[in-house]
């Protein structure tokens, strides 16, 4: 369904506009009054983060929001809670992004069906391989929802098609190596990668990890179906406020 | 050791590997090379002679005729892991692991450390090699374990300390992996218990398991029979997993292991995962095993007097043994280890480790009630004079205090 | 070892037994049973037991790879004494000496202790053999070495703070004495090195030359052939004779003694009595030697940055040994043994104590100009974590300095 | 000589002091004062102690007063010196008691002939026993002065009459076990010891270690030639000053 929605907004749109908040940072208000920015900027779909204790893939500014967020008291009910308002108020995909043990916790099956519930559209869950995701997977599809993975640049093609045949929605291509947060090169040795990502699937393509500006996106329109802006976000909620946010994204496009 | 965990590395529901997409190349590589590396028997020959000629492998083990007096029951022997090259068992793992790192090619060298026992042995594994050497560690470990920063900054190493998070061990192990997929090429990562992603708990659990198979000839040639009860402390499992690995299909042999219960496991300030029922299955780390963690899946904070059993998950190895009944788990509250330390200290000149000495606390409250025939083995981990900073304030010595304030006033006069 | 002293333990003209009459039937009965221990086949037997149970002899001679390159000369061994329980060779001779106080029947014994070192060691074995034990140090050295006291007190030790006379290792010697004339009844003196009235010197060298023979034995067995050259440090020289009293007989292995050289032998600031002219014959603390002092005959004040070293007189045997041309001396200076100790721990992740590090200086000195062919040895006598206090000091570690302020103030605020 | 000195002298008096001081303590001068003090109020012979570095048979006063006058700047020619002036004053016999290096690193025949030149009648080294005492012994014969040698409780019989072969002069028992200035039990123990030495010699006997007042020096009456008074004379000075020392001996016999 989802990879069917995005394959339909690309036919408007050279390239879409997926962007990452972590829930309860600054605060759940906040995170509203950002996603209302975003999405009246043209953002096409959004990852939320619930924040985990042990954010082992993301870089310090993830990290840290994640921290902060459970100093504040977030929990889980509270992220679905409010998920369940956005998903109400806005007509764009939204996706979780975890680790795995906030689904396990909660019970996969569960946390299925209530994002199906809530009107999620699918989820990341970077610490998650394919091999590990039997139970997921089969909840994921019962509930019609997608299981987003990730491509990396040493993913061999063979390994390529088999994510592929896990995956739902898009592949979510890492741009490099490393964490969240830092930047990445946009040169023709991605351009190789992402023509291996292309070929070895048939699912939309999206790249993240280090898109920060208008000339990324740029490098990237023709090349992957969705440009991912993950911690240069937080960055400019960070550093200009909550209302610099509409105007950052409105000119990355 | 066989290998117990099948291919993915699940032992029961335990283990597997969590892990990002990005490292998922490194780990096969790393798979590949360890499961070439046990196949060839030079590989363990090279490592058990580069053991006995850096470190002192065989460690003895030493008969206690004293605290075996003392208590009145089982005869007591301690398997002398303190006496190792940089003082605990953590130089099996790092010496192994290093061989590997040759083996691969890589250059670099990473890991996370908590009491710094373990940052101590991979700067100085590293030294050896001639690696270079990042070693993650807590901000409010590096605080804490200061002798143990400085001698790993000796040693050649860069010590970042990680202020993210609670500023501990776990944090540290996030922060390394952090390091490592962005540095996979030239980098392994040494993580140090039996702990993590797959293939590493097998991994530093086949390299520990030279503790057992020295202790199992041992025990054998010193008594003529094998033990009764063996006992070991357990942080991330691997000084258990190692002497306990050479004895699990001997099943008149019990095996104990040792939890940190902290302030006492009714207060929750304590590390105890397989002890008590205040722990719950998880995947955090990279890896399926008892964390203790909220509702939610969030991590907890821990508690013990010893920084190294101070950890929210075990071994996934450990975790399925308890549920297979094969291992028993008991806890030590930090009074109970300051005691048995005492003990030891005076009754055997034996130094443990505060780590090791919840192995001791639980096989005193049982040497009395087996017989005299009955034999027990308690694995020392580690030598405790690393310690001396927890220590001197466990004991409360009022000498020492005023030792390091008269060095104070040195360095403000100095300074 | 053979026995090269007579009958009165004279060494040459050096050695002999200079006691106050009430001491005579103590060391009679002392001498007597050392011999009968000697002939005794099974006292070696049940010794090197000990050391192989409760400490790790034989300990490994490891070969430096590392160093080796670096320097492009001979191959360099290092004999792991540090490796000894309670990390020196220390272990050696007070657990030889236990097993002589058990012997004699005795059941309390006595010690001196300068870097603390040999205290520790001492109160180690009497709370394994459940000896009393009390052990004489020097006010300052009290204060210097804080952990070692904190350590000997835990092991259930007095440690008695000598408030007089220079109140270094020498005066904890006269102390010794002291309670020795009073309590020779039930009391052994366990004399930490090769000095002192006879049969110490022999009886300590006696109990360390299982360094050497395993050393002989190693490198035999590692490269085939004997080592070009062997270096020890010298204090009382006890670590010294322990390693080359097995090669004394091969002419082609040369013995290189390395002492004190403190601020620089010009200075006079330093330990060196067989090295440089400074010394002269003369008979204290029992016994006939060169030692530092005035032409009156008083003993002068030394220097050393490693403790052990520290001290005015110098085994009898090895002043025979260097007259007769069989041992070199050399000295090192405070400041090339802190630049030597940094390149091993770079090297070889090897944490030789300040007092081995003179060994490693003269060693790395020599190293280049031999051949590829040679191999040389190095007598590691201990391990210098024990040694972080003057370690740190002498890096100048800023952040070492920082930490123990914080741990000042902390206890400032508790108490 | 001295032996027969001291023969002639017990002809007397039943019972014959010696005390002992330390050159240079507190200094010369007071040294000197207490020298009078004591010959005027009878006492029989001294001894000089010429201070040491490592006197390891001495307890903790008289360590402390060969520290100090050490640390005062004492050398071995001032105490040469001075005893050369108190032997030219005083009419009794003076020994010198030091450690063996003191003689040694003088050289052995040139200290003997200066104490034999400077009227010393002989000398008493606590470290340095008979069989180590070959040069020391042919030297002090040479020139004609008592090497004392010391007896202990525990010193068997052979040996007593083996050291009594290399004595002259007379022989000090020391009364018990330990160092100097502690105190010592006058018991029924120490008669069989002293009976025990005088069977071995036929030289003088002196006891000392532990002679403190009249008492002590009652039980020894009848059964040593000398009491000696060591420690117990440095007490008084130290406590009471120099001019105390005259009375406190007076009231000793
Ligand atoms: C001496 C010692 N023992 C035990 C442990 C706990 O680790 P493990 O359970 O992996 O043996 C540590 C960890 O630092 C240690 O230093
Ligand atoms: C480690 C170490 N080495 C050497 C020495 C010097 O003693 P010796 O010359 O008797 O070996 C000491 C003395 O404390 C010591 O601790």
């Amino acid at each position: 369904m989802l990879a069917h929605d995005l394959r339909m907004m690309r036919q408007e749109k050279e390239i879409l506009l997926m962007t990452h908040i972590v829930l309860g940072y600054p605060n759940f208000d906040d995170c509203l009054r950002v996603i209302e920015g975003m999405v009246e900027a043209g953002v096409d779909l959004m990852e939320l983060q619930i924040p985990f204790s042990e954010p082992i893939a993301d870089g310090p500014v993830i990290l840290r929001a994640n921290q902060s967020s459970l100093a504040a008291g977030a929990t889980v009910d509270q992220c679905l809670e409010f998920a369940e308002s956005v998903t109400r108020r806005f007509d764009i995909p939204f996706l979780f992004m975890s680790y795995y043990n906030i689904l396990f916790k909660y019970g996969v099956e569960a946390f299925s069906q209530k994002m199906s519930q809530i009107g999620m559209a699918g989820a990341i869950v970077p610490d998650l391989p394919p091999e590990e995701a039997g139970a997921y997977l089969a909840a994921m599809a019962r509930y019609g929802l997608a299981p987003i993975f990730i491509y990396s640049p040493n993913t061999p093609e063979t390994r390529m098609r088999m994510i592929a045949d896990s995956a739902d929605g898009f592949i979510y291509c890492v741009a490099r190596k490393g964490v969240t947060g830092a930047g990445t090169e946009f040169s023709t040795d991605l351009e190789a990668y992402l023509a291996r990502c292309r070929a070895a699937t048939d699912l939309p393509l999206a790249l993240g990890f280090g898109v920060k500006d208008k000339d990324d996106v740029d490098f990237l329109r023709g090349r992957v179906d969705i440009a991912v802006i993950g911690t240069q976000t937080i960055r400019v909620v960070e550093q200009q406020g909550v209302g610099a946010v509409g105007e950052f994204i409105s000119r990355l496009r | 050791m066989d290998d117990r965990g099948n291919a993915r590395g699940y032992y029961g529901e335990f283990g597997g590997s969590f892990i990002p997409e990005i490292l998922v190349a490194t780990f096969d590589e790393l798979t590949a090379a360890f499961s070439e590396a046990k196949a060839d028997p030079e590989f363990w020959a090279r490592y058990a002679e580069l053991m006995s000629t850096y470190s002192c492998r065989p460690t003895p083990l030493t008969f206690c005729e004293r605290l075996t007096k003392h208590f009145g029951g089982a005869q007591i022997y301690v398997k002398r892991e303190d006496l190792n090259h940089t003082g605990a068992h953590k130089a099996n793992n790092v010496m192994g692991q290093g061989l590997l790192v040759q083996r691969m090619g890589k250059t670099r060298v990473i890991a996370e450390t908590g009491a710094g026992q373990h940052g101590v042995a991979t700067a100085t594994m590293a030294a050896k090699f001639g690696f270079d050497c990042t070693i993650y560690m807590g901000e409010i470990d590096v605080e804490r374990q200061r002798p143990n920063v400085f001698w790993m900054e000796r040693l050649g190493a860069t010590v970042v300390a990680v202020t993210d998070g609670t500023r501990i061990l776990k944090d540290a192990i996030n922060e390394a992996f952090r390091d490592w997929v962005t540095s996979m090429d030239d980098t392994h990562y040494v993580l140090g218990t039996a702990c993590g992603p797959h293939p590493f708990p097998e991994m530093v659990s086949y390299f520990q398991s030279i503790i057992g198979s020295e202790a199992r000839d041992q025990i054998r040639a010193q008594t003529g029979a094998l033990p009764k009860r063996i006992y070991a402390c357990v942080g991330g499992g691997s000084n258990a997993m190692g002497i306990f690995s050479a004895f699990l299909d001997d099943s008149e042999v019990e095996l104990i292991g040792v939890e940190a219960g902290g302030r006492g496991l009714e207060t929750g300030e304590h590390a105890s995962r397989l002890a008590c029922g205040d722990a719950s299955v998880g995947v955090a780390q990279g890896y399926k095993t008892y964390f203790l963690q909220t509702d939610d899946g969030q991590m907890r904070e821990t508690h013990s007097v010893a920084a190294g059993l101070d950890y929210v998950g075990v071994s996934p190895i450990l975790a399925n043994l308890r549920d297979e009944g094969r291992v028993r788990f008991e806890s030590a509250t930090d009074r109970e280890v300051i005691d048995a330390l005492a003990l030891t200290l005076k009754m055997e000149g034996l130094v443990p480790a505060l780590e090791s000495t919840h192995a001791f606390v639980q096989a005193f409250k049982e040497a009395p009630n087996l017989s005299p025939d009955d034999v027990i083995i308690i694995n020392q981990s580690g030598r405790g004079d690393k310690d001396i900073f927890t220590v001197a304030d466990a004991f409360e010595d009022p000498k020492w205090r005023e030792f390091i304030k008269r060095k104070a006033e040195e360095y403000d006069a100095g300074a």
